[in-house]
């Protein structure tokens, strides 16, 4: 193969299907067969993927750092429990996609004026605001239902013909369901050219300006699609739970999300996988024993990621493949 | 069309008491290989800034190809036809130089925003980011990281993505800078072989390569016009010796 | 005196003696950030440290509540010293993120050792009898405690003041602040100069952390608490001013004791809002020259 | 190299991957004074701030007064003798003019009160911010704060620079005096022409990150023709 040819095909190497990107999938259904009585916990999984997904595009792509993302989380999970709380809003798809639409509006008009900034300033503002925001639900006890949570949260069975079972079977297909159309939706973006654009600005964003970019529309639009993927999977949180807390908003919420984010590896996609994934078990498997335990180990991953493994657990998996691929030419 | 490609007029820029560009009337000819040369602190880089919309002038016109461009931010500037190059690299580091081209390419073709499908469909930019790159025989560099290749190469890629905007007007701000001399012909050569649909303004410092490309050059000294002519015609001046040889009041 | 005047004084002084606690720990984390860049949201940990050095030198070794202060500030600002040079120094050039998240590992990897060491429950400080009870100013009367408080914050205050502004060591941390290459080009050892800065920020903090415990109370959640208080606090005063540290501390330490006692369902509502406009109408805090 | 003030031996130097210098080498002799031009971009900033330690060296070695600073930091560099006034001057925006000099006190003959005797305009305004200077003071405050460094090597980067002319005269018979009266190297970065022949014996040319001439001032002075082929616009390059 020329250079030449080998380069023409290079954007369609990169954004074809590898054979091992059916393993995640796989193994989500294998689990449901091998795990059954842990399909609550897979169901938090799997919202905890969506929202990693949702922060993977602004920060691993556009290289938007935000530490206030639990907002848009919480707005979802606040919108599709209070219509079913308030309104009798109870049918879920339409409740969850409503979840979606009104977190990305909040993320559009958020991001139009959040995006202007930069670097610390920018942080305190995201911060900020998501806590503002966890405050406001506070005080609005009547509609949040406040430092008590939001209760009354329930909905009819899924297409009317799902009911919810014991053990959250049904939820765990309907998030995965949700979870593979995002994904879908998230991986066909970042290999468009809006994708690649969202990269170079996180390469360098003066260069972009230079070369007709419009730049902060650009992260705007980000920033809103992710904050209503966010939404997305707040509002299947609240469905899956029929129960809302502050907590949805707080900056535990955010900050959580940015580690499993980075533990995985950022602007890679399947970090949001893996992350959630060994987040999640190992929280459930060390906490068991002692919390502090597990709060000095995702403490001491944590340096250690930053220290001496950028590209969280999937950049070590990078790293072994390509020693595998010298030591075997 | 008239037979100026970019026409400033009256530009003033001051920064609270400080006048950083004076009354500067400017006409870069279509197709021209236009030079801007200047001692130091003359607002060269200013002069740019204000052309390209990094900075807002505090008076004046700024026409590009007969449209008046002066309240267009830096992007819109970009899209009407204005690229530039850097003094230092602005790449995108952790690309290949393919991409880096490609960004450049799939903005101006207008399909940056496209999200819904994928860039490998749009074959066309990447063709024309490979035949771009092949002019500048660095096709075979395409697939490596911009910053695996030496800074010399790095450089010409620096010219490619301004190409990839296809300008009309392109603005050089010392494209040799920071290569050393034994490379610097490449560049030269880059420069001089670029298409004649292209106007050209180089900022230059090095005289051998102001005399070797450009066709027109403009004197600016504290941020005005000192005088403006043919190469030989600026070589004979009495006042730019001056201002080289360091010895005019330049407060 | 009126019902209403005297509100207004207790929440006054109340949001004094609580922002000169804001002061006292954020200062040093002000200065380090001006000189470094770096986003330290682990600067709690150093104030929590100090809570509990002076906690247990009381409680175990039987040393009074001020001795005890000063040996808190010094062991901590030693302590320091290492986690700047080991974890710190290979940061300073990365990007937020990087910074952001070694910090939170940092703060989870204190918050479960402290909780293993001390146990989760918050620890109790008995300050001298001398500072507890009211005492009567003439026109009212004050916690003595916070009455105390706010006179060391004050004290400090005009203390660091004079070291920033006055002394040659201050000016040598102000140039380096104000251009590090020059700094340097001056003969100046900026990363000692650093160094020193930064063991002192933390040695400050921990001074801050004793005097908070009879405040704010102390226990291993002491710098996840925190954790974002002490940046906002810097943020809105702007990297390496002391005067912007003072004045936002001020102004948040007073507007959130206000919201906290005027509205205590609520109240917290509007440090964050305070905050949200001072750095969207002054991205680089009240006195920040920093971008 | 026992009466050596400045050497650099074979240094290439540049930022990052750039490259400013290119294998340059120069031997200044201990209280020798030496004026350095070149139209703009050819590296003669760059040749000051390599000699400070503020690029990247990608090859060759540097000495003062015998010593190799090769890998020496900025600081060691400046307790090693050399003193930098900066082009641009870049004074500390927050430091009284006092303070600017004393942060760079250095035990030694200068003094600030020196400094003040010499420059009585800044006397006049010792508390002043180095933000509220003119022009004309904050260059002599550069000056000033680079003498009570007590340095062996000066590094002078175009100190007369966006200067009014009055002004530079002031500066000009200063210098001339430090030249005169003190046993330090220094070597003077300068745009004008006529002041650098006029500054020292030997002149030193720099064009594309190179000395394309190191010799008499006198000669250069004399031969119009030469210098402006070296730094000037000349026509015989058409």
């Amino acid at each position: 193969m020329t250079p030449d040819t080998k380069a023409r095909g290079y954007f369609a190497r990169r954004s074809r299907l590898k054979w091992w990107e059916g393993l995640p999938w796989v193994l989500a259904v294998a689990a449901f067969f091998v795990l059954p009585d842990y399909m609550a916990f897979g169901t938090q999984v799997l919202i905890t993927i969506i929202f990693a997904l949702s922060l993977d595009l602004v920060v691993g792509f556009a290289g938007v750092v935000t530490l206030g993302h639990a907002a848009y989380f919480g707005v979802g999970a606040y919108t599709t429990g209070m219509v079913s709380a308030h309104l009798g809003w109870t049918e879920p798809i339409s409740a969850l996609l409503l979840a979606g639409f009104v977190a990305a509006i909040v993320g559009f008009i958020s991001g139009a004026v959040l995006l202007r900034y930069h670097g610390l300033t920018l942080l305190m503002l995201t911060l900020a605001t998501a806590i503002c925001l966890q405050e406001f639900a506070n005080v609005n006890e009547d509609v949040t239902g406040g430092f008590d949570g939001l209760t009354g949260v329930g909905f009819e069975p899924l297409l009317g013909l799902f009911e919810y079972d014991l053990w959250g079977h049904t939820y765990y297909w309907y998030s995965m369901a949700v979870l593979f159309l995002v994904f879908v939706v998230v991986r066909i973006m970042v290999n468009s050219p809006f994708g690649m654009s969202l990269i170079g600005i996180r390469e360098n964003s003066a260069r972009m300006d230079a070369i007709g970019t419009p730049v902060y529309r650009r992260l705007v639009t980000v920033y809103g699609v992710s904050a209503g993927i966010a939404g997305l999977a707040g509002g299947l949180f609240a469905e899956s739970n029929a129960y809302v807390t502050l907590d949805v908003l707080s900056f535990a919420r955010s900050g959580t999300i940015l580690i499993i984010l980075i533990l995985g590896g950022v602007g890679r996609l399947y970090g949001a996988f893996a992350g959630a994934v060994a987040y999640l078990v190992l929280e459930d498997e060390l906490a068991k024993m002692s919390p502090e335990f597990w709060e000095f180990g995702v403490g001491l991953l944590l340096v250690l990621t930053v220290m001496f493994a950028r590209g969280g657990l999937l950049g070590i998996f990078d790293r072994l493949r390509k020693l595998f691929d010298r030591a075997a030419p | 069309m008239s037979d100026s490609a970019l026409e400033v007029i009256g530009l003033y820029k001051n920064f609270g008491a400080l006048e950083v560009a004076h009354n500067i009337d400017f006409t870069l000819k279509r197709g021209a290989r236009h030079a801007l040369i200047g001692p130091n602190g003359a607002g060269k880089t200013t002069f740019i800034n204000l052309i390209t919309g990094v900075l807002t002038p505090s008076s004046g016109q700024i026409i590009l190809n007969g449209q008046d461009i002066t309240g267009l931010g830096q992007a819109e500037r970009s899209r009407c036809g204005i690229a530039r190059t850097f003094q230092i690299n602005q790449l995108f580091r952790g690309l290949t130089v393919l991409e880096n081209v490609v960004l450049a390419i799939a903005e101006r073709q207008g399909i940056a925003s496209s999200m819904f499908r994928p860039l490998s469909s749009y074959s066309e930019v990447t063709d024309e980011a490979m035949e771009l790159l092949g002019n500048f025989e660095l096709n075979e560099d395409a697939l490596r990281r911009i910053d695996e290749l030496p800074y010399g190469r790095q450089r010409l890629v620096e010219i490619v993505i301004a190409l990839g905007q296809r300008p009309s007007v392109l603005l050089l701000d010392e494209p040799a800078a920071g290569i050393p001399s034994s490379e610097s012909q490449h560049i030269l050569d880059a420069a001089s072989a670029l298409s004649s649909d292209i106007t050209v303004l180089i900022i230059e410092h090095d005289m051998e390569i102001v005399f070797s490309v450009a066709d027109y050059i403009t004197v600016l000294v504290s941020g005005a016009v000192l005088t403006e002519g043919k190469p030989e015609v600026i070589a004979a001046d009495e006042r730019v010796r001056a201002v080289y040889l360091g010895e005019v009041d330049r407060g | 005196m009126s019902q209403l005047s005297n509100i207004i004084i207790s929440i006054i002084f109340d949001g004094l003696a609580y922002a000169m606690i804001l002061f006292i720990i954020s200062v040093g984390l002000s200065v380090t950030m001006g000189l470094m860049g770096f986003v330290n949201l682990a600067h709690g940990v150093f104030a929590m440290a100090g809570g509990y050095f002076v906690t247990s030198l009381m409680s175990v070794a039987g040393v009074p509540f001020i001795p005890a202060l000063l040996i808190g500030a010094v062991g901590v600002a030693v302590v320091s010293l290492p986690f700047e040079r080991f974890l710190y120094a290979p940061l300073y050039k990365a990007g937020e993120l990087d910074q952001v998240l070694l910090c939170i590992g940092l703060v989870f990897m204190a918050s479960a050792s402290f909780t293993y060491v001390f146990g989760p429950d918050p620890v109790p400080i008995k300050v001298p009898d001398g500072l507890r009870g009211q005492v009567d100013l003439g026109f009212r009367s004050f916690p003595a405690y916070r009455l105390f408080m706010v006179a060391v914050g004050l004290s400090m205050a005009a203390g660091i003041w004079y070291g920033f502004e006055k002394t040659l060591i201050g000016a040598r941390v102000r140039a380096a602040v104000d251009n590090r290459m020059m700094a340097q080009s001056v003969g100046i050892d900026v990363d000692r100069l650093f160094r020193f800065t930064f063991a002192l920020g933390s040695g400050l903090a921990a001074l801050g952390g004793g005097l908070a415990v009879d405040i704010l109370g102390l226990s291993p959640s002491f710098a996840i608490q925190y954790l974002v208080l002490f940046l906002i606090v810097v943020a809105v005063g702007g990297l390496g001013t002391i005067k912007g540290t003072f004045v936002a501390a001020l102004v948040l330490g007073v507007i959130d004791n206000g919201g906290k006692y005027l509205w205590p369902e609520g109240g917290a509502f509007f440090i964050y809002a305070v905050t949200i406009v001072i750095l969207l109408l002054k991205p680089t805090g009240l006195y920040g020259r920093h971008g | 190299m026992a009466d050596s003030g400045l050497s650099l031996v074979s240094v290439s130097a540049g930022y990052g991957e750039t490259v400013a210098l290119e294998n340059v080498d120069l031997d200044i002799l201990a209280g020798e004074a030496v004026s350095v031009i070149g139209r703009n971009g050819v590296g003669k900033s760059t040749l000051l701030m390599t000699i400070m330690g503020h690029t990247d060296l990608h090859s060759g070695s540097v000495y003062v007064n015998g010593k190799e600073i090769t890998a020496a930091k900025p600081y060691q560099r400046v307790w090693n003798g050399l003193g930098l006034v900066p082009q641009e001057r870049v004074i500390f925006p927050s430091l009284t003019v006092d303070e600017n000099l004393a942060v760079a006190v250095r035990a030694g003959p200068w003094t600030s009160e020196r400094v003040y005797s010499i420059f009585p305009q800044l006397d006049a305004r010792r508390q002043h911010l180095g933000n509220q200077l003119s022009g004309g003071e904050q260059q002599m405050l550069a000056i000033g704060r680079a003498l009570v460094g007590n340095p062996n090597v000066l590094l002078m980067d175009e100190p007369s620079e966006g200067l009014a002319p009055v002004i530079v005269e002031e500066l000009q018979s200063v210098i001339n005096l430090l030249r005169e009266e003190s046993s330090m190297t220094i070597v003077l970065v300068e745009q004008n022409s006529r002041v650098a022949l006029e500054f020292s014996e030997r002149c030193i040319v720099m064009n594309r990150g190179r000395i394309v001439r190191d010799g008499s001032s006198e000669t250069l002075r004399q031969d119009q023709a030469l210098l402006e082929r070296l730094i000037g616009v000349d026509s015989s390059m058409l």
